[in-house]
């Protein structure tokens, strides 16, 4: 990485390598989710028989708060790539445990809806709508797990001093990937929840 | 020679030079050419799997009924007494399909030659990120493993075609096989993860890491097609995962995405396979594309013909790759209408494809030929590759794909663009990088001997396939005869299977003439073909970090045959008027 | 690539706006309008939403075009994919 | 050895060909300029001592020329083939008034349903056979296929007919013959262990035979008193 510097021809996007793959991860990311979401869309459209009414199966007032939770832990996870680029470490390492909380706060909340459908009867087996919310939310959920593990492991490196407002190349990329996952997460509320 | 044009870049040495240790040097490597030769070495493996279980389901249709040679030594479940199984048939289709595309032509076309050859190709030290590209490597070898593994589990390995059409693959009762079934839905996830983080790599290297003076168009037509493979890879493979997922909750855990009982939707299978399935062929030709246009310009000593046009034509054919996937299902119940527009955008592919087709051509007219070994074999692309395309212009128009689709004539169409071209590029790509990787040449005899078998008995084995789709034998078959319309082919499909036979023998002359240069061929100079590339400035094999200054580059790729030199190639790192400034 | 002559962006601001939309989604939701209404709306929000976040949240209003064409790319694939086989059960 | 199509006895089937043939003729000249030109090339540009090869990048002229007639003859090529094929399958191709037999695919089997006396399909006195299709010749019939469990294709290479059976939809296609005799449905798409031996009897009958065979199986009384 300290060569690219001095490279003088590659300008095209103007960005390091790690932002720049990070970039191009999330458009492979796109297509996952477009898979996913995609059919759910056609599965429903497609459907013979009347599609279930989403606040009639699912708990839409605590959804609608873990939404907000996850838009808070979007905000801890910016103010902390900011803190950095003014090269305040103290609050870099706050704002990352925030985030890391709260993004774990999410999952609990959703492992807490997912024990009370199972227990009211909705399982992955219970026809399409069944299927296509578990499967959806369940891998969106997976996403922010993964998150929540990258942002502690970029916190351990915070407390070991490895950012500086020079050199913070960590702290951005793993946020592309949260703010990623939050914004997936608004076009899922929707469009699983609301519609 | 490299010297006489080095100037200060400042860029700052990442050579490594302290000794490492044999595990950290060969197996848990970093260093893309390691990466790409442990690649190599795998795909062969795999390949030669492939080719094991074709000539299995070859002896079946050749002689059917018959006791195997050999076939006593499979277990009871796949041949008693040596006779195969009807359902081992389907098991050895499906994994003869999935191991050629998945574990043997598409990694060695990306995964060994996106990684050796990008870095040393662009002028950079190494991949943007190599424990990325270790992590990559791994991940096929283990989702390679796992899909052997599924052969010996209770059901057998998957018996639902490489397509893997639900809801046949998303009900054990339906197909006989459960885990078998898992297993392959498992190893295609993590292989797709694998080929993900390539992509992933090969872009960002393509884009950021360029040498000095290596401009967008002064890119080698290989690292256009590694360039462009990986965008298809990127967007397309992920949509298969996404597949994959569902159909294995349909199998596991009750989910009905698939299932029409509670009305999920075969057909919503085909469309996300397909979507993935028809930019993958072309993952599978394009880099063969640019491996050819490489070796031919290095055969006919000339400039590439046309290379500006060649650049949007690998885009065109990667971008209207998007759109043609419903040519697949033009008989599976999608809307009529859908294949009336899907039969359009696939007959304008042969648009692009021809541009590089005939550019190919001009570039041969008007050169000095020198016929090596990798030449030949990337003639032997061109030929067949045409052959190829043209079976698929009968597929295209849809009224005729009403009698052919899943017949014997797909079949040949398939065989003809995967082995006639993606496998013979392979070959070339072998024989022409082989002195760079390993140091050492190949017998231009021998590897001539190997040339003509294969394109002799290839055409043997896949051209009669074209006669047996007309006369309309169904795919994946395990016993054509007892059909009436199939009643007179039998002799043709002996005769196919006796071919390939030796298609496979042929193989093994490879495989033997391949471990043998390794050792004993004679050492390979730095630049054996005259070529013109910035790999070819590099000791035959390269040092670890390649460079220790980066090159700078001052001109296209393809510089044959200047009219002001003596010599008639200039490497892509000198200056003409340096070189030979008094020729005049 | 750190801040020079980029303005600091106001985040708090856009956080206030990604709730309030939120909170407006839901009632909508719930309103009860006409529904190819609601969905149209609710798409909308979605989408505003979306923006916001990778506008401010992920910067790509300070980067350059071609990164920028690089984030919206993929969206023409997926919109083909989804729209085609929707047009299946027309 | 038989390396062509089988017979054909439908009415679709002549342009199916046809478009075969012609896509044959057009692709085989493409071959031929190809391997044709491939291999005079190597023989006319082989390395010769005192011989440099040419120096060019390319010539724009050449390659308008070869974009553009690919490019003409496949939109013609398009257009022939989408009018054939909206012929054959489009909602509207189909005849009205046409006898409608139900198939039905499984695992590994044919169902037959013909629509009765009343010849609707769908109601009481529909029959049903397993594994034997008959049907009139000079005589559009409609076919809705169905299936019951996994994917197959329902393929009557004579008729050059072919059309997968999906679980959970209902496809309609139509065909005429114009030849009477035996001829086999063949699955044509995997559908498990007993896909290579699923296929099924096809007896095209003259009108009148076909109308005595079905009488056989309404019950020629009940067709005595409607009338
Ligand atoms: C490397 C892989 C590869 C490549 C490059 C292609 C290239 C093409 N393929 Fe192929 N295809 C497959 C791999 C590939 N295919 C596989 C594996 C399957 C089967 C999958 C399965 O079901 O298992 C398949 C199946 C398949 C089908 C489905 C058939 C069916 O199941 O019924 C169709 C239908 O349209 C099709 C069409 C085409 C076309 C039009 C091209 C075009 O891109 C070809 C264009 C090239 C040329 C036309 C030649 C060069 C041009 C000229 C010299 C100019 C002059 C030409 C003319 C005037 C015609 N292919
Ligand atoms: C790249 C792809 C590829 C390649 C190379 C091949 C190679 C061969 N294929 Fe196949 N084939 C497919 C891809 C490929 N195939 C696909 C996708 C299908 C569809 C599957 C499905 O329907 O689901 C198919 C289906 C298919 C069928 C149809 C089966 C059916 O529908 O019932 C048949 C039948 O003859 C067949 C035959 C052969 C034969 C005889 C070879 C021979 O060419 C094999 C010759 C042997 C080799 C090429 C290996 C030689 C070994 C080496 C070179 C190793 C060297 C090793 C070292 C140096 C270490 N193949
Ligand atoms: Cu039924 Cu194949
Ligand atoms: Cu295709």
């Amino acid at each position: 990485m300290e060569a690219e510097a001095s490279r003088f021809e590659p300008a095209t996007f103007q960005v390091n390598d790690k932002k720049l793959g990070m970039w191009i991860f999330l458009a492979s990311e796109v297509m996952f989710f477009t898979g996913l979401i995609g059919a759910y869309i056609i599965l429903r459209w497609g459907a013979a028989s009347p599609w279930p009414v989403p606040g009639e199966v699912l708990n839409v007032p605590i959804t609608a708060g873990n939404t907000f939770i996850l838009i808070c832990s979007s905000v801890t996870m910016v103010k902390a790539f900011a803190a950095i680029e003014e090269g305040n470490q103290k609050m870099l390492k706050v704002w990352l445990l925030a985030t890391a909380f709260i993004g774990a706060s999410f999952v609990g909340v959703q492992v807490y809806e997912y024990t009370e459908l199972i227990h009211h009867g909705f399982l992955p087996s219970s026809g399409l709508y069944g299927s296509a919310f578990f499967t959806m939310t369940g891998f969106h959920g997976l996403h922010v797990t993964i998150g929540v593990l990258c942002i502690l492991w970029v916190a351990m490196k915070a407390f070991r001093g490895s950012y500086s407002q020079a050199d913070h190349q960590g702290v951005e990329i793993i946020g592309l990937y949260w703010h990623f996952v939050d914004l997936v997460w608004i076009i899922l509320f929707t469009i699983v929840y609301l519609i | 020679m490299a010297t006489m044009m080095a100037e200060p870049t400042g860029v700052p040495v990442r050579v490594e030079e302290h000794p490492q240790s044999f595990i950290r040097k060969y197996i848990f490597s970093t260093d893309h050419k390691i990466i790409g030769i442990q690649f190599l070495f795998t795909c062969l493996f795999f390949l030669l799997i492939g080719g094991l279980l074709a000539v299995m389901l070859r002896f079946q249709l050749g002689f059917p009924g018959a006791t195997m040679p050999g076939g006593s030594l499979l277990p009871e479940t796949m041949a008693p007494d040596g006779i195969i199984l009807p359902e081992f048939y389907n098991s050895l289709v499906t994994m003869h399909g999935t191991f050629m595309v998945f574990f043997a032509v598409m990694p060695l076309l990306v995964g060994v030659y996106a990684n050796y050859l990008i870095p040393v190709q662009i002028g950079t030290h190494d991949m943007a990120f190599p424990r990325l590209n270790m992590m990559s490597y791994w991940m096929f070898l283990v989702s390679g493993l796992i899909m052997l593994s599924s052969f010996w589990v209770i059901g057998g390995a998957s018996a639902s075609g490489w397509t893997q059409y639900a809801p046949l693959s998303a009900s054990p009762e339906a197909s006989g096989v459960s885990t078998g079934q898992i297993l392959w839905i498992v190893s295609i996830a993590i292989f797709a993860f694998s080929s993900l983080l390539g992509s992933v790599n090969y872009i960002t290297t393509i884009i950021n890491q360029r040498a000095p003076g290596m401009t967008w168009l002064r890119l080698p037509l290989v690292i256009w097609t590694l360039f462009i493979t990986a965008i298809l890879g990127l967007l397309a493979i992920p949509v298969l995962t996404a597949a994959l997922i569902m159909l294995l909750f349909d199998q596991t855990i009750g989910t009905t995405f698939f299932l029409p009982d509670t009305g999920g939707q075969p057909l919503l299978w085909q469309h996300l396979f397909w979507f993935f399935g028809h930019p993958e062929v072309y993952i599978l030709i394009l880099p063969g594309m640019g491996f050819v246009s490489e070796i031919i310009a290095n055969g006919s000593r000339k400039p590439i013909f046309g290379y500006k046009s060649m650049v949007y034509a690998i885009i065109a054919i990667a971008g209207l790759g998007f759109i043609v996937w419903g040519h697949h299902m033009f008989q599976s119940g999608m809307n009529p209408a859908l294949g009336m527009s899907f039969m359009i955008t696939t007959l304008i592919i042969a648009v692009p494809s021809a541009i590089k087709v005939f550019n190919w051509m001009g570039t041969m007219w008007g050169g000095s030929i020198r016929f090596h070994t990798p030449f030949l074999f990337a003639v032997g692309f061109v030929m067949l590759f045409a052959i190829g395309g043209f079976s698929g212009i009968f597929m295209a128009s849809s009224p005729v794909d009403i009698f052919i689709h899943d017949t014997y004539f797909i079949v040949a169409h398939i065989h003809y663009v995967l082995f006639g071209g993606s496998l013979f590029a392979i070959f070339g790509a072998i024989y022409y990088w082989f002195p760079k990787m390993f140091g050492r040449m190949i017998n231009e005899t021998a590897g001539k001997i190997h040339f003509f078998l294969t394109f002799v008995l290839f055409n043997l084995v896949f051209f009669p396939m074209h006669g047996l789709g007309m006369a309309g034998m169904m795919r994946r078959i395990y016993e054509p005869a007892q059909y009436e319309h199939l009643s007179g082919i039998q002799d043709t499909n002996t005769m196919v299977s006796w071919a390939a036979f030796g298609l496979f023998a042929s193989g093994l002359y490879f495989m033997v003439l391949f471990f043998w240069s390794l050792f004993k061929g004679k050492p390979a100079p730095e630049n054996p073909w005259e070529a013109t590339t910035l790999e070819w400035t590099l000791p035959s094999p390269p040092m670890h970090g390649n460079w220790k200054e980066l090159p700078t580059v001052y001109h296209g790729p393809y510089e044959y045959s200047h009219p002001d030199m003596e010599k008639d190639w200039l490497l892509q790192n000198e200056r003409p008027d340096v070189v030979s400034p008094a020729h005049h | 690539m750190s801040a020079e002559g980029k303005k600091k962006p106001r985040y708090m601001a856009v956080f206030g706006g990604l709730a309030a939309l939120t909170a407006i989604e839901v009632a909508v939701a719930f309103m009860g309008f006409e529904r190819r209404a609601t969905v149209l709306l609710l798409i909308g929000l979605a989408v505003y939403k979306a923006l916001l976040v990778a506008m401010y949240f992920m910067h790509l209003k300070w980067e350059t075009r071609s990164l920028k064409i690089l984030a919206v790319a993929p969206l023409l694939p997926a919109a083909i994919m989804v729209i085609v086989v929707l047009m299946e059960n027309f | 050895m038989d390396w062509s199509f089988p017979i054909n006895i439908s009415t679709q089937g002549v342009g199916i060909d046809n478009m075969f043939w012609l896509i044959f003729w057009i692709t085989g000249a493409a071959f031929l300029i190809v391997e044709v030109g491939v291999l005079w090339f190597l023989w006319k540009y082989r390395a010769r001592d005192g011989h440099k090869a040419r120096y060019t990048h390319g010539h724009l002229g050449a390659e308008i020329i070869w974009t553009t007639i690919p490019a003409v003859t496949m939109v013609a090529l398009g257009i022939m083939s989408g009018q054939m094929w909206a012929d054959i399958r489009s909602p509207s191709s189909f005849p009205e008034n046409a006898l409608t037999i139900g198939v039905s695919a499984k695992q590994f089997e044919w169902n037959v349903t013909y629509p009765g006396a009343d010849r609707v399909l769908g109601n009481e006195d529909d029959f049903t056979i397993r594994n034997r299709f008959e049907f009139p010749v000079d005589e559009p019939v409609i076919v809705r296929l169905e299936s019951e469990d996994v994917i197959h294709s329902f393929f009557i290479p004579e008729m050059r007919v072919k059309q997968d059976a999906v679980p959970g939809m209902t496809i309609p296609i139509w065909f005429e013959a114009t030849q009477t005799g035996e001829f086999q449905i063949a699955c044509a798409e995997l559908c498990g262990l007993g896909h290579y031996r699923m296929r099924a009897r096809v007896v095209v009958h003259e009108a009148d035979a076909f109308n005595r065979w079905y009488d056989e199986h309404t019950g020629a009384a009940q067709v005595a008193a409607a009338d």
